[in-house]
């Protein structure tokens, strides 16, 4: 009991800090693509105790303090159920698509608080959050049915256990399909562009963030990292072949270097994003939908029909 | 809290009866504290994400000028004029001299002409590198607003350098330029930074003009064709957008336009695409008349007409009379009226920005039934510059 | 002065004669190369704006008011473009101050409304016809009520100071201050 | 609750270092803001961002003159901002008016409407200036000094007597209740019989 | 005469005919109660017997056929749902209905529902079917005329298909019992496989699996025969669309489930399988999938709280379908657990959807908006029935979803699992579009004085709450009964956990770190300084101040974008082809009606009485 209590102690701290320097990176990164300095590492943390350090707070009714509690809560829930090195609290139940529905559910959250705000920018972004989810359904439901069919398990721990044998995932023609896929859609879970229309700063004003502020907007900064690492560490989990390490005597050290590659890992996949993100204008909601439903879909379904095979 | 009956009741006496607000559209305010307009507002009435109503509310950069510009000498009037259009001011202090030197009767000397033509081109070039920040801003590709950005600040560095002021120059005065250029490196510079944009073109095509996403975005939004452009006065590349090739250097040439080889493009859709791309097309032509006026090299000579009464500027007396002066600014056409009464101070200043004419009721129908993710593309894809409306 | 640099423009008066033509009711003459001048009586000026858009001046750039207290008017002068000539042309016409009224040129060319609109709010000319007159535009409704206008007699320093409160720098006794 | 003093240090720090802007270009010096943003002078080392809304802002950068319209908005969405916020006013026309120092649609003195903590002067400032003018806030912040959200709270009533006497009593409702006739596509005239 | 059975069967009936013939306030609305309460009653004591293993008989003899009325574990679990869901709906009605009419139809249908689920022989099937159907036809009736023909033409037609199908059977087999018509059914695909002359031709399964399909996919609201749902689902009394669509259309699930137990192993034997699927199976799971997307689709783009809701049922008949048409234990059981959920959500969102129209008159998204502070107990009530639609763990509609999905994607059928994870996601999408119209944004100025849910509505509505929190918590609960039902141990593991073998659901875990997420969350809240509230007026408006006549809130087409980026295929699919075959087939109800159903309880005896004539002597 006190072990497990710790260990989630241990991934939910790390999770929160990892997830703060993965903010920072993907800033960082972006002003150097801009040929800007780009702030210190740690901005994000500045900015998150700026924020919750504010003297006066709004609220717009109980859904919308419990909305933005729900999504941090939920956000904390998923993290324990991804397996994490050697490291895992639930990691027993981290069944994909729990996974997947957990990662989701916090939006759910933040969706339910920016719209009991009653402003129509928080409305329009709680519309363009919704399509964007649904439009990334399609892929991202494919490449999730193209892995358990293709190890025939649902246990993420699992997956990464076969892939220590078989090697990593996108070393198998179904599942590099699905982990395309599976990238492009993560583009849209980071909120990045081509998909950052849910908040689209230049069209609706952060959408459905609009009306968060001081607290709130704090808390939701945890969730955005801890989301961001949860994102990055299941990607890198399930395609890129998670990270057991046994070599070492010290379990310790097992752990340590064990973190050190999923931390490679998770970096590999923001940078791609962030690249991804500089380089092209923002799509419309429906381009982005039809978008989604083509090539991606495509690609998916072709990696879960060979995997199915 | 006044209530609806009471407002109701108010209007009524107004002569007009107001009936509860439709449930089936809702009211989106569009600014002005939005990333996406400059200090102008829009407010629209939506459906879903569609535009129904567009209302444009202006006035929120009014400072009176025109009222103003009565009380200030004549040469003052440059210091105050220029704040109309914020991203190329030589153009209001351009127009206004040479309104004045029109009245005045002064032949501006060749140096001078050269001068202004340069600096009315580089503000060109500038204008159209902001604008690109902005068009990649709303798109969302941020790279190539940034580098936009980084690219203007050498021509602001060459600015400072000519005037002594960054943004705002005062240097185009009525009879010649403020100053004389400050020597042959200021001519190196200029041509080392022309050719660095040029070469920065294909950054731009890459991430912004020839990418498919964008294409995507601009293509068939805000479509307006020729007759309606023309009814509209729509002018500048807005209007050439829509195929009709008017360019004020080429249909009524002032200084040392008609000895320049330039192309004005032209294209036929109308949409925001075709005026992104006319805009694209003109930076290249801008650069290129750049590169041939540092080719000429500024020819020798007074900088400034060689008239005693402009030793003693606040003193200055323009004789009783009127004339109007335009010029091609990047947005389209700008013109200033001046009227003298033969004082010390103008009788009446009139500015005709570009704007006024695509910035309110162009906007407003252009929006009707486009998406909310293309108000602010088209708004840029207008280059819509609030100040000249508001003056 | 238009008299000292007056050219001539064999082109122009070409079109100045050949508009007058249709539109004996006007005056017209050449300024230089590519200013034409036209002095239009205030009743005439929707036909004649009619007749210049049907002989090629696609544009309207402006409707520009000036306030001329001492003879009791007020100047419109309509700023023309012509792309097909390349030449631009002043309409001028003249309302008295008093009851500054015109009718609209809007159905001509839409975009007067826009212009029509400004010099409503700036010089009170009422233009017949156009719906939007009322509608809020660049004043607010308490500078509106205050009678702002750039009409020469209004006082705008002394309003300045009712609404401010203030007026830095500026010396009431001295009749020409310089900034 | 907990005695948070303790922290204070910390808070300011993070305060200083994480100056996010609204994004209102009240005027012409709205045109330094994307100089300052990007490679030149990039104030995002300081972690100075510009946010597109107030609700999380805590600087407001007054770029340039300001009119009584724009006042309107600007007190709206200064009092939208959550404690502590600061206002930086950028360029000389906020502080006097200016070059539009008799003009009868410029506000002459903005500190009599919303509190001012940082001016800076010039016309346009340069951007170097208005980063000597962040560092100067910064300063501020870290000894405290940047008390304009506890004035306006401690001096609403002077404030808003202010704002009263500018645009009239009820200005909030009269202003959004303008455009109501016009939005409306249906709209009867009443005839006298 | 007095038996356990019948009393389940009639207590409804003969509670709503007292109801209806006193007709006195109040006491009508008691009997009601009493009468849905009672069959409960009954199914609760005997559950345990039932689960036991042992079997509840009891025949009637009536017009020399013997009805044979047995409450087998299989009934006994849609009879529960039909008991509780009934019970809630009825509870519903006592607030909403508007006369003694209501009362007797609607307890007659809860007759039906219940004398289809204990009925053992083809024939009781089909003559509780059409009582079922009857009472609801008059509900639709009463409210809307032309919805409720669209209903009728279509259910007569499911009707008859059931009726020529029972026929064939009956011509070949000689018996309505299912014990004898299994038992033809499995010799026959034994007979089948060594390669003997088998009783039913190709053909004639092919034939009878067709009109079965026609028959239940009526009652369930299958995709291409969806088109009735809608209208009658909003055009009735709203509590009793709780009924309705969490009872009714589980017939028609209850019908499918059927056609497995009494033919699958000779369609099985005849037609083979699809992958891991049988063949006949993934027809019926093809078709859940589409009505899955389809259902979904419309639903996020209507405009009426009703009509949402209608298709919302549609598109969850479809995963239950899926799980049918897969094949396996698990699957079934699978499609049970989403029954049960099904039942338990969309009944206590009907009963929601009852008090809103209820308290405010109102039934359009356009004229709602800002309720949640208005209603606060029916909007907590809701956010239980949204995060249980939405497929939220912990609760019930996550974990039956759960199952369905591991379900599916094991038998490695990625084209139906990406149209279940499409379904998931539309889930959220049309839930939001009613979460934010109705409870949140601006409130329009006539609902200020809106009230909280009536007591009846309230007690109905808690009743279904409570359950769904308690089967989402503890799955196992619901799963260790399946198990019983299905015969197998498909599903193990604790009450908490379920287990099935490649992948593990554990509700309690999910509970507690959901719980220690939210503490974490709100320490940090609580340390934060204290918050204002602040009206809709004052929030970001660009910088404008607003006053309440703007329209703030999105009120119509909210998902214009995905209407218009399914434009296509809502103009070719859907819009044109089903006005056509709809006006042909009111042309056809037209007739129908004047010469059949008129209504009238006399002349609808008449023509069952002489179907069953015509079937005797054919069956002869």
């Amino acid at each position: 009991m006190m072990e497990t209590a710790l260990k989630a102690l241990f991934i939910l701290l790390y999770a929160t800090f990892v997830g703060f320097m993965f903010m920072g990176i993907i800033r960082i990164v972006t002003a150097r693509i801009h040929r800007r300095v780009g702030p210190p590492i740690y901005q994000p943390i500045l900015d998150t105790i700026k924020l919750l350090s504010k003297k006066s707070n709004i609220t717009h009714g109980v859904i919308y303090d419990f909305g933005v509690l729900y999504a941090l809560g939920a956000t904390i829930l998923a993290i324990m159920f991804i397996p994490l090195g050697n490291i895992g609290v639930l990691r027993a139940y981290g069944d994909l698509i729990l996974i997947t529905f957990l990662l989701e559910i916090p939006m759910l959250g933040i969706m339910f608080a920016a719209m009991s705000s009653g402003n129509p920018y928080a409305g329009i972004g709680a519309q363009r959050a919704l399509l964007t989810m649904l439009a990334i359904q399609v892929p991202l439901g494919f490449a999730i049915v193209a892995l358990a069919e293709f190890y025939g398990t649902f246990s993420t721990y699992e997956i990464v256990m076969a892939q220590q044998v078989s090697g990593w995932s996108i070393a198998h023609l179904p599942l590099l399909l699905a982990a395309i896929a599976y990238d492009l859609v993560l583009q849209a879970m980071f909120g990045k562009e081509p998909f950052d229309i849910m908040i689209a700063p230049g069209e609706i004003s952060l959408g459905p963030m609009v009306e968060f502020g001081g607290k709130h907007m704090g808390i939701l900064q945890i969730q955005h990292a801890i989301a961001l690492f949860a994102e990055t560490l299941f990607f890198s989990n399930i395609f890129l072949g998670g990270a057991v390490v046994t070599t070492f005597a010290s379990p310790v050290l097992n752990t340590i270097a064990s973190l050190a590659i999923l931390l490679v890992k998770q970096i590999a996949v923001l940078l791609v994003a962030t690249f991804m993100g500089a380089i092209f204008p923002r799509f419309t909601i429906d381009q982005a939908a039809k978008f989604y439903w083509k090539w991606p879909t495509i690609i998916a379904a072709l990696g879960a029909i060979l995997a199915s095979l | 809290m006044v209530s609806q009956q009471e407002l109701i009741r108010e209007a009524r006496e107004n002569g007009m009866e107001l009936l509860p607000l439709e449930k089936d559209t809702y009211e989106l305010f569009f600014g002005p504290q939005h990333m996406a307009t400059e200090n102008y507002s829009l407010i629209l009435k939506m459906d879903g994400h569609r535009v129904v109503k567009a209302i444009a509310n202006v006035g929120f950069l009014h400072r009176g000028f025109e009222k103003l510009a009565e009380y200030r000498p004549w040469h003052t009037n440059i210091a105050l004029l220029l704040r109309i259009c914020v991203p190329e001011p030589d153009v209001p202090e351009a127009i206004y001299s040479m309104a004045v030197d029109e009245i005045m009767g002064w032949e501006v000397p060749d140096r001078a002409q050269w001068i202004r033509t340069t600096v009315l081109e580089m503000a060109r070039v500038s204008a159209y590198l902001f604008w690109i920040m902005g068009l990649s801003f709303k798109l969302g590709v941020y790279t190539a607003g940034q580098w936009a950005a980084a690219y203007r600040e050498r021509l602001m560095a060459l600015f400072e350098q000519l005037t002594g002021g960054r943004v705002y120059h005062i240097y185009t005065i009525p009879g010649g330029v403020r100053r004389d250029i400050p020597g042959d490196r200021w001519l190196r510079e200029l041509k080392d930074t022309v050719e660095y944009i040029k070469a920065k073109l294909k950054d731009f095509d890459n991430l912004l003009f020839e990418n498919y996403i964008a294409h995507r975005r601009l293509e068939g939004i805000g479509v307006m064709d020729k007759k309606f452009a023309l009814a509209e006065g729509v002018t500048g590349p807005n209007l050439r957008a829509t195929g009709v090739a008017y360019d004020v250097r080429r249909a009524d040439p002032y200084l040392l336009y008609p000895e320049l080889d330039f192309e004005v493009p032209v294209l036929k859709e109308g949409d925001a695409l075709a005026r992104a791309m006319i805009r694209r097309f003109e930076l290249e032509q801008d650069l290129y008349i750049l590169e041939q006026l540092l080719e000429m090299g500024p020819p020798s000579g007074p900088y400034k007409v060689q008239d005693p009464r402009l030793k003693n500027l606040p003193r200055l007396k323009v004789p009783a009379g009127d004339a109007f002066a335009h010029v091609e600014a990047t947005k389209g056409d700008f013109g200033a009226y001046v009227v003298s009464d033969g004082k010390n101070k103008p009788y009446r200043v009139q500015i005709r920005g570009p704007s006024i004419s695509h910035g309110v009721r162009v906007i407003e129908q252009l929006l009707v039934g486009a998406r909310l993710a293309d108000v602010p593309v088209i708004l840029m894809s207008l280059d819509n510059c609030p100040p000249d409306i508001d003056r | 002065m238009a008299e000292e640099v007056k050219a001539t423009w064999p082109k122009g008066e070409e079109i100045v004669s050949a508009l007058l033509e249709k539109a004996p009711y006007a005056e017209g003459s050449v300024r230089r190369e590519r200013r034409l001048e036209f002095k239009v009586p205030a009743d005439r000026i929707v036909d004649f704006l009619r007749t210049a858009k049907a002989s090629g001046f696609e544009l309207l750039l402006q409707i520009t008011a000036v306030d001329w207290p001492n003879e009791g008017e007020i100047e419109l002068v309509y700023q023309l473009f012509s792309i097909s000539h390349g030449t631009h042309a002043m309409a001028k016409t003249r309302v008295p101050r008093d009851d500054a009224r015109i009718s609209s040129v809007m159905d001509i060319y839409p975009v007067a409304e826009t212009y029509e609109r400004d010099a409503h709010e700036f010089y009170k000319v009422v233009f017949e016809g156009n719906p939007k007159l009322e509608m809020p535009w660049i004043l607010e409704d308490e500078d509106r009520e205050a009678g702002v206008s750039h009409r020469k007699d209004f006082d705008m320093l002394g309003y300045v100071k009712k609404k401010y409160k203030i007026l830095d720098r500026f010396d009431e006794d001295k009749e020409n201050y310089v900034i | 609750m907990v005695d948070w003093r303790l922290f204070d240090p910390l808070f300011e720090y993070a305060r200083k270092r994480s100056m996010w802007i609204v994004s209102f270009c009240t005027g012409c010096g709205g045109i330094e803001m994307p100089p300052l943003a990007t490679s030149r002078y990039d104030f995002e080392r300081f972690g100075v961002m510009p946010n597109p809304s107030p609700r999380m802002a805590d600087l407001f950068l007054i770029t340039g003159y300001v009119t009584p319209k724009t006042l309107k908005r600007i007190i709206i969405t200064y009092e939208m901002q959550p404690d502590p916020k600061y206002v930086l006013a950028h360029g000389s026309c906020p502080l006097n008016g200016g070059i539009y120092w008799d003009g009868y649609n410029a506000i002459k003195h903005l500190d009599k409407y919303i509190p001012v903590d940082v001016a800076i002067a010039g016309c346009m400032p340069r951007p170097e200036a208005v980063m000597d003018g962040i560092q100067k806030m910064m300063e501020l912040i870290e000894t405290g000094e940047a008390d304009g959200w506890k004035r306006y709270k401690e001096n609403y009533e002077w404030y808003r007597k202010n704002q009263d006497e500018l645009f009239g009593e009820g200005w909030r409702e009269k202003t959004a209740r303008r455009w109501i006739p016009w939005l409306m596509d249906k709209k009867k005239e009443v005839k006298e019989e | 005469m007095i038996n356990e059975l019948m009393i389940i069967i009639f207590a409804p009936l003969i509670a709503g005919v007292i109801a209806w013939a006193l007709d006195i306030k109040g006491v009508r609305e008691a009997i009601g109660v009493i009468g849905a309460a009672v069959p409960l009653a009954y199914l609760v004591k005997l559950y345990p017997t039932v689960m036991g293993g042992e079997l509840i008989q009891y025949n009637v003899t009536f017009a020399g056929f013997t009805f044979n009325f047995t409450l087998a574990p299989m009934g006994m679990i849609f009879a529960m749902i039909a008991g509780v869901v009934g019970l809630a709906a009825v509870l519903g009605i006592v607030s909403t209905a508007r006369s003694s009419y209501e009362w007797l139809f609607a307890l007659m249908s809860l007759t039906g529902v219940f004398g289809i689920f204990l009925s053992y022989d083809l024939l009781g099937f089909f003559i509780f079917w059409e009582i079922m159907t009857f009472g609801s036809f008059m509900m639709v009736l009463k409210y809307n005329r032309k919805a409720s023909l669209k209903y009728f033409v279509l259910s007569v037609i499911g009707a008859y298909a059931m009726l020529v199908a029972i026929g064939i059977i009956y011509a070949k087999v000689g018996s309505f019992s299912f014990v004898e018509v299994y038992r033809a059914f499995s010799q026959d695909a034994a007979l089948g496989m060594v390669g003997g002359a088998t009783v039913f031709s190709r053909s004639e399964i092919a034939l009878i699996f067709g009109l079965f399909l026609v028959a239940f996919g009526v009652k369930a609201g299958t995709f291409p025969l969806h088109v009735w749902a809608p209208d009658a689902y909003t055009e009735t009394n709203q509590s009793y669309t709780a009924m309705f669509s969490g009872v009714l259309s589980k017939t028609g699930v209850y019908g499918f489930i059927l056609i497995y137990m009494l033919m699958g192993y000779r369609l099985m034997a005849e037609f083979g399988a699809f992958r891991s699927a049988p063949a006949f199976g993934y027809i019926i799971a093809f078709l859940g999938g589409l009505t899955i997307i389809v259902g979904g689709l419309l639903a996020a783009l209507q405009e009426d709280i009703r009509k949402l809701f209608a298709y919302s049922s549609i598109s969850q008949i479809g995963y239950i379908l899926v799980g049918i048409g897969v094949g396996t234990a698990l699957s079934i059981e699978a499609a049970i657990f989403h029954a049960i959920s099904h039942a338990l959500f969309k009944g206590l969102f009907f009963l929601i959807v009852a008090t809103i129209v209820y308290r405010t008159g109102k039934t359009t998204f356009a004229d709602m908006g800002g309720l949640a502070e208005k209603m606060p107990f029916t909007f907590a009530m809701a956010f239980v029935a949204i995060l249980s639609l939405a497929g939220i763990p912990p609760l019930v509609g996550f974990a039956s979803k759960w199952v369905l999905f591991e379900a599916v994607i094991s038998q490695n059928l990625p084209i139906l699992g990406g149209m279940v994870f499409f379904g998931s996601a539309i889930g959220f999408v049309y839930l939001i579009r009613f979460t934010y119209a109705v409870w949140f944004g601006q409130r329009p100025t006539d609902l200020d004085d809106t009230k909280d849910a009536p007591l009846p509505l309230a007690i109905g509505m808690a009743i279904l709450a409570l359950l769904n929190v308690v089967f989402g918590v503890a799955p196992g609960l619901v799963a260790r009964e399946l198990n019983k039902v299905i015969g197998e141990e498909a599903i193990t593991g604790t009450i908490w956990e379920l287990n099935l073998g490649f992948g593990r659901y554990n509700a309690l875990a999910i509970l507690i770190y959901l719980i220690v997420g939210i503490v974490i969350a709100g320490i940090i809240y609580f340390l934060g300084a204290k918050v204002r509230k602040v009206p809709v007026t004052d929030t970001y408006q660009s910088g404008n101040p607003v006053t309440m006549e703007y329209n703030l809130t999105i009120r119509r087409n909210f998902f214009l974008p995905l209407k218009e980026a399914l434009a296509f295929w809502l103009r070719i699919s859907f819009d044109k082809l089903y006005r056509d075959i709809g006006s042909w087939v009111e042309d056809l109800a037209e007739v129908l009606r004047n010469y059949v159903y008129n209504g009238n309880a006399q002349s609808y005896a008449w023509y069952l009485a002489i179907v069953l004539v015509i079937l005797a002597i054919w069956g002869v």
